[in-house]
Formats: C-alpha cells, structure tokens, sequence
C-alpha cells in the first residue's frame, strides 16, 4: 500500500532528484534548501552545498533556517567571505547547480523576486534579488522550484529579477550569461522543461494524481505539453521519511 | 587607534543625522544592540547599507531613522515579510524610503571597491534584468583585452560602519571568524567604524589568518557582551529564531510594533 | 576530486612540455621538490608564471626549461642576484628568454581576474612608467562613475599552478597557513594543479578560516615532505638562508651550476 | 669623544628618523628594511610595519632577511594573501610612508630596479618593479634610501621603473597619482628634498665630514643645492648601537 504524501513533499523529492550526479549546488533558502539537503542525504552524499554566507561543504544535521545558520558554517569546508563566495566560486562556474525559487516565473523561466506591482508603488515588496540574478548567469545549469498557481506562474513578470531564457533563444548569449540556464521547473503540480529550440518551458511530467488541465489552470501562459509527457516517480518510502526528518522544525515559507 | 567607549558615546559621537550607515554581519554577529542605541538617540535621515536589512533595519525603518535602503535581500531569512520595510516601501509609514537596490555580489563589491580605494568593480552581473535598468550606481565596462561587457557598480564609501564581533584586545585589534560576511570590506571602505564586541581579551590565539581589524582600522570599540542578541557570535551565542518567527506577527501591525519600541527599545536605556 | 600521487606521476601527468606553469608561494612555502621533478623530466618550452621567481625558477631557467617568464620581481630576496635568470636574459643561456614584466601588485590582480573568471582586474598602477610602456597584457580602462582612468591587467589561467602546502585531509583538502601569497588564486585561476604536502592528517583542526582549497579544487597532491627546501613550511621547517646566500656563488658560474644540477637534481631521482 | 660610524650608518640612521610621527611604513628589503626596524626599535615603537608579503604590525626581533621571514608573519598583528596587501591595505593610501631604494635615480627622484643599458638587450638585468611603483603611487609620502654614486645617480634613467615626481610639477596629478610623492631621498652623502616649485631634489643636508663637492662628484646631474643647507645630525650612541645589533647576521645589499 502506498503512503500518502503532500505536494510539497513531491515537490522536493523531484528537486532533490534533479541533483544525482551534481557535484556542487548554491543553495538558496527555504524550498531549494530542503531539495538540497534531502539529495545530500539520500541520492548524492559527495554533494558539495555552497551558500552564499561563504560556507562551503557544509553538512547540516539539521535543515538550516537561514543561509547564515551555524550549523552551516559549523559543517563546512571552509568560510570564506561574502565577495569571495560570489567572486572565486560562484562567478567562474565552479558550482554546477543554482537552486532558485520565486514569487513570479514567466514562460521562459525568467523569475520575480523584486516586487508584484510597478517598482515605484508595489502592491507588495518581495526581498528583492539576493544571489540569485548571478546564480542564474554563473552556474553551468539551474534548477527552479515553486508552488505554481495563476498568481505565481505568469504571462508577464511584473519585474524581471532573475534572467532564466530571457525572451528565448539566443538570449542568454547575447547577454553573456556563461551558463546554460534552467534544465528543470519544478512545482508541486508537475516539471517543467526548455523546449531545445524556443527554450520555452513545457511540461514533461506530472506529478501522481495530477492532470494536465489542473495545471493549465495554473498557468497563466498558455500551456505548451510535451509529446513525451511522463508521470513523475511516486516518492520511496526512504525519500519520505528523509524529507519528513529534514522539514521537522523549520519554516519552508521564504523564498531565498 | 580604536578608542574604548560606552556603546551610548560611541553612537553619539560617529552616528550623525543624514549619514550613511553600513550595518553589517551576514546573519551572524549582526549589530543590534548598535541600531537600538541609534534608535534610542533618535537619529533621522539615515541612509543604510546592508545586504540583508534583516530585522535590524527593519527596527531602524519603523523606528523613523532611515530616508534611504542600500540593499540587496530583504526579508526575514526563512522566515517571512520585513513588514516595516514593506510598511515604508508600500505605504510610506512611516515615511517614504528611497531605495538603492542590487544583487548580492553587486552590493559586496561595492564594499570591495570602497575598501579598495577604487571608484568601482567589475563583476559579471545583472544582464538583463530590470534591477539593473532603475539604478545609476550600475553602468556597463568593455575589457580593454577581449571587449567583454561587464558590470561595474560604485564603490560605496560609508560615513560609518557599524559591526559586532567576538574579540578586542586591549591595544583595540578587532578579530571575528566563523561568517564573516563583509564585515572587513565594510570597515575598510567606511570614514568612521564603531564595533561592539563580546570581549576584551589579553590576547588573542595564535590563529593570524582570522578576519582582524588593526586598531587603526577601527574608530570606537564599545564592550557590548549579547550586543548581536537575536542574531549570534559563534563560540559565544546562539541565534534566537524564535525572535525571528516572532518579529513576522509583532511587526506586521503598527500599534504593536511601536508597543514594542516602546518598551523594548525607548524603555531600555543603553544596552 | 584530488587524486594522490607520487610527485614523478603528478608532474608527468600534468606538465606538459610549452604549458603556462605557475609556482607560487612568497618566500614561503615555494614548491622546489616539485621544480627539480620538472627539471629531472626534461620540461621544454615552459612559461613560468611566478611573482618573485627565486631560485626556483633560476634553476629551472638554467636547466633549460623556460621559454618565457611572467614575474615582478627577480632577485635573490636579500642576497643578491638570480644569475642563471640574468644570464638568460642578458647573454641568451642556454637560450633567450622573453619576458612578461608586472609590479607584484599588477600579477597579483592578473590571478585575481583569472580565480574570479573575469577577463581583466582593475588597479591604481603602472602610470607613467616603463613597465607599462612595453607590456600587452596591461590597458587602460576608465571608471563609468567618475571618468578616472586606471590600469586594468588582463586575467591569467595557467594550465598548471604547483603549489606546496602543510597539510592534506585523506579527502584531498588542502589547508596552508602563515604567509599565504597568492596561492589560493593562483590554483583556482589554473586548470590543474598539483600540490605538495609536508604531511597527510586525518582531520585539520578547527580554524575554518585558515586557506583551505577543497579537494576537487585540486587535480593532485603528493606527499613530500620538506619539499619547499630550501623556503621554508610554517609549522616544520626553518628556510635554509645559508643556501640562499651560497647560490650567489653557485649560480654565478655556468659549469658550477651544471655541475650542482648534475649532482643535486638529475642524480637525485624523485624527492 | 664621539664614535666613529660608516656612511651606510649615518644614511641608514638618517633614514629611521624620517618615519618620527608616522603611523605606519611599507618596507621594502634591505636599507628600507634596516631604517624601518630602526625607527621602531628606537624613534618609534608604535610604527606599523607592513610587507608586501602581507604580514602587518610586524614586530621583528631581528632584522628579516626577505620580506616574507618566517620572523614577519610569527610577529604580525594579521597576515592577509598578497592581493589583499596591495587592494586593500596600501592602495587606498592607508600606510603613511613607503621607504623605497634603487639602483638608479634622477632629479625627480624616479627610480630605475630594472635594467642597466636597454630593456632588450641590458647590460645588467636588475630585479625589476616589485611593489616600488604602486608604493610609490599609493603612499601619502615615500622616502628614498640609496647608495650615492655617478652610476646611481643619473641624468637619464636607462629605464623608469617607479614615478617620483615624472617630468616635475604637475607630474604625479596628471598621472592620477594620489600620494604626495617622495619627501627625501638620502644617500650615504647626504639629504636631498624636492623643490617646492620645480619638485627638482635638491641637497639640502650634508652628513658630518662630507662636502657639496663630493656630493657633485657622486651626482649625474647638475645639482641644486638649498640655501639652507644644514649638516646632518650625527648619530646618537643609541642609534649606533641599534643599527649594530639590528644588522648583525644579515646583508644589506639587496634593493628591495
């Protein structure tokens, strides 16, 4: 009999996924963290997390409540600087994966972090850019999770604070970003791919119990569904209880 | 050389109406005792520099201090809202913010040209978004060898930088380790720097390559033992995050966030 | 991730006859057991990348292994001369050599650009000087913000940087303290590395801010004790300041310093 | 009765008395090195002795051989990379005074460390730049230490490694250089200081026992001499007696 599980926990699970054969990932706060941790506990013990207070190869017992926990640079490898984190490490690709989140993602997975509304009199001020922006150009690819409603998976950011592809194809040259860009959107619906030749993103998997008119109901672009749509693998009993031992105690609210 | 102060003369001396002031300390030995004493002195027209505002300027901002935020993340780490800032940002109470908005690695080499005596740095950054397109502190550079576009972002020079840290000695050398964040770019790049530390030590270990400030670098030390208190000094403190998840309903509502000003800060005296 | 080596394999895996080889290390912790590998296996066509080129580079100049030289300053650091490194340049033995002349502050930056992945660093530096005058890899670049024009030196990625360091984990971490130079930029500007070690531990202790490379930041390490004799290794080892004072003589005469290759390199075998 | 003493000693001695009321120096090895750890030792105890090896607040119980001794680093208030010694330490001018020597140097106190003859095909191949320049350029002031012959100094240098005062007045501003350039040059003969107008050095100081005559006889160019000349004051017992102690066991020989 299978155990119950929610659609954040089928969220992170496929995140964490996403991350076998990575050897180091930049870990923003809240969802990402859990993803990340969750692979380094389960599908990749040798994954490197890098956060952008300067540990590096931290190994947190515990899920971190901020990306300046203790038990970040209590675990880690070593401490470096804010600059250098960001100059030395992130900059020149060192790190393979960026984990991001946002409150708005368009269709070519490009992310709002700044605020819903126009700048100058926002509806709501969100946190603004944090490391993100440059983790989205530096890392060789990126992985984005997000809940995904009407509200958060838009036709038009109100403000583009994170560039994934940009208007499409050939943008992410044009603006000299060094890495490839997002491989994966995860929400908890389904996951979302680029298509290889507009780089928009489309759905390829979703997730057990869910259907592709729930999530075009989600979507406030329109919708473009693989060929080869698949339905993502039901979480293992080890990954559940995994995920369930790591969320014990902290808040998976914020977004960087 | 680093003068001893009380932390009351320290502020009351460097912090002067309409300055810009760098608090820093990236979740760690964030300078809080620092900001309530500035709160207390009822300092105005502020303009501060953090990268995570954090619930210090959140305190700052609802306490009236600041006209302007140099930032680069604000919200309350894994946690929620800065509802104070967003207060200012979204409503103007209580009263309207300017802000100077960047990235993470834009804003700390600012601090890195600052303490460099550079007028800028180079990063790789920003392309394409619109956080670039709002703000004059960032503007294009071409590689004079391969015709790259960069970024470059202003040196950012405070009149004052405000940090917390484990150790002084007695000649006023400053040393802090564990994360350090940008707390030396910070120092160096400012006119001014006060720092609050958990001790004042006979000498420090024999560990040179730990983050210290020469007592030159540094204009007043006040001895301000929890001054980082609800953020954390490894080896002395621990983070109280339940503070943390407190300050998202405490400081959602005006009334009882000035209640707690009042009583929390006001009430106090110096810490 | 680090792989553990002999030295004779490391450098014949990663050295490569007309790479770009930087060794570093300032005055302490100079990686010479690994310069006289490069030497025993007969190098050619080398550029050799170093701030202050020392003996260690003298000799493998003299060996004949060098095409070219990246460096700041070359002297023997309060004795005298490097003579093997004069005579090439002066009188073309045992074979001309062309150089890449910096001030220490302009090669530095050249590793700080190629560690941050940036194509140039920007400096105050080389105005009005010769030293400008004949070098390619330095520019003019002009501040957006304020119109200053300032130096930018272009970005340097050796294939190869060797470096010798205290102490490896059995993980392949690498961690090096007291005067640390520009090693740590040095090996993440390069696409190899290899490093030698005086000694394999289980665990470092706890100073987190110590310079640490991370194993897969490292492409080999290779147990040699005393291998930066005769600098010297914070923790093992005095530098033997006789020996830099008997090269002033050694070097000066070309069948004197063949004859101490002869004996004191090529017979030696592997350290 | 007074004590006998050698150029080297009254030069060295003169030197150490120029860095009375500074904070802190830039040292460079060898005559440098010997007049700084003078000054602290005797003038000066609270200089701040910085190295280009990173070593700052060095509080050497002997004289260092190099500028990267072991005796630097176990004695210094902090050690930082070498890139940071020259970022953020001595860039933003926040050392006082570079203490610089060469092997040649003209009326505007520009120094040669490079060649003897052409740069492609010298006569004598020196050491080269090493952080003369940006000491030079970087230091609210320098003072110059260095032997005085016709070969040392010249009418024209064979190569100008480091700027003192370039062409004359107005010279260090056009080049965007924010110090104020050098305050004395002093050689083994005597002392000689910029003209405030031309910023020409011009003697100013003789040491004990040597005349204007020798010193034309050892300078390459026309020398102006000050109206004011003055006679070095001699050294001090104390000063001889720590010069003595602090040059035992090491050579004096090297520039920088």
């Amino acid at each position: 009999m299978k155990r119950a599980f929610t659609t954040d926990e089928i969220m992170t699970i496929a995140a964490s996924r996403e991350l076998i054969g990575a050897r180091s990932c930049f870990v923003g706060i809240g969802l990402p963290s859990i993803a990340a941790n969750l692979a380094r506990s389960l599908h990749s013990p040798g994954l490197v997390l890098v956060y952008e207070s300067g540990t590096i190869g931290a190994k947190p017992t515990r899920l971190p409540l901020s990306i300046g926990d203790g038990e970040l640079a209590r675990t880690a490898d070593i401490v470096v600087s804010v600059p250098e984190i960001f100059n030395y490490w992130l900059q020149p690709g060192r790190i393979d994966v960026g984990m991001l989140s946002g409150a708005q993602v368009d269709c070519f997975a490009n992310l709002n972090t700044t605020v819903i509304g126009s700048y100058e009199h926002p509806k709501v001020r969100l946190p603004g850019a944090g490391g993100a922006p440059e983790i989205a150009t530096a890392c060789p690819r990126t992985i984005i999770v997000m809940r995904q409603s009407k509200r958060t998976f838009v036709a038009h950011l109100d403000f583009l604070t994170t560039v994934g592809f940009g208007v499409g194809a050939g943008s992410r040259a044009s603006l000299g970003m060094p890495g490839a860009g997002p491989s994966v959107l995860i929400s908890d619906l389904g996951m979302f791919r680029p298509d290889p030749e507009t780089f928009e993103m489309i759905l390829t998997s979703l997730h057990p119990g869910v259907s592709v008119v729930d999530v075009r109901n989600a979507t406030g672009w329109d919708l473009k569904v693989s060929g080869e749509l698949i339905e993502t693998a039901e979480p293992t009993d080890e990954e559940l209880d995994y995920v369930r031992r790591l969320n014990f105690g902290t808040s998976a609210e914020a977004t960087n | 050389m680093a003068e001893f102060l009380t932390l009351e003369s320290a502020i009351a001396a460097n912090v002067h109406d309409g300055d810009v002031v760098a608090l820093e300390g990236f979740t760690h030995l964030i300078p809080f005792a620092a900001g309530h004493e500035i709160i207390r002195q009822r300092r105005r027209d502020l303009t501060l520099v953090r990268l995570t505002p954090d619930l210090i300027c959140d305190q700052l901002i609802g306490a009236g201090c600041a006209r302007k935020l140099i930032f680069s993340w604000g919200g309350n780490p894994g946690v929620g809202s800065l509802h104070r800032f967003r207060d200012a940002v979204e409503n103007g109470w209580p009263r309207s913010l300017d802000l100077d908005e960047h990235t993470h690695a834009g804003l700390a080499n600012r601090f890195v040209a600052g303490a460099a005596g550079l007028p800028f740095a180079v990063l790789r950054a920003y392309a394409g978004t619109d956080v670039r397109a709002a703000n004059s502190t960032i503007a294009n550079v071409t590689c004079p060898f391969t015709g790259e576009v960069l970024a470059a972002v202003a040196a950012i020079r405070p009149d004052i930088t405000i940090i917390h840290a484990q150790q002084a000695d007695r000649a006023g050398n400053v040393r802090l380790w564990g994360i350090t964040g940008v707390q030396k770019e910070s120092v160096l790049a400012a006119t001014r720097s006060i720092v609050t530390v958990e001790e004042i030590v006979d000498n420090f270990s024999d560990d040179r390559n730990a983050v210290v400030l020469p007592s030159w670098t540094v204009t007043a030390i006040a001895h301000v033992p929890g001054g980082c208190y609800p953020s954390y000094a490894a080896g002395y403190s621990e983070r109280d995050n339940d503070y943390y998840e407190a300050w998202e309903d405490l400081s959602r509502d005006r009334a009882v966030f000035e209640d707690w000003l009042e009583r929390r800060v006001y009430e106090r005296g110096s810490a």
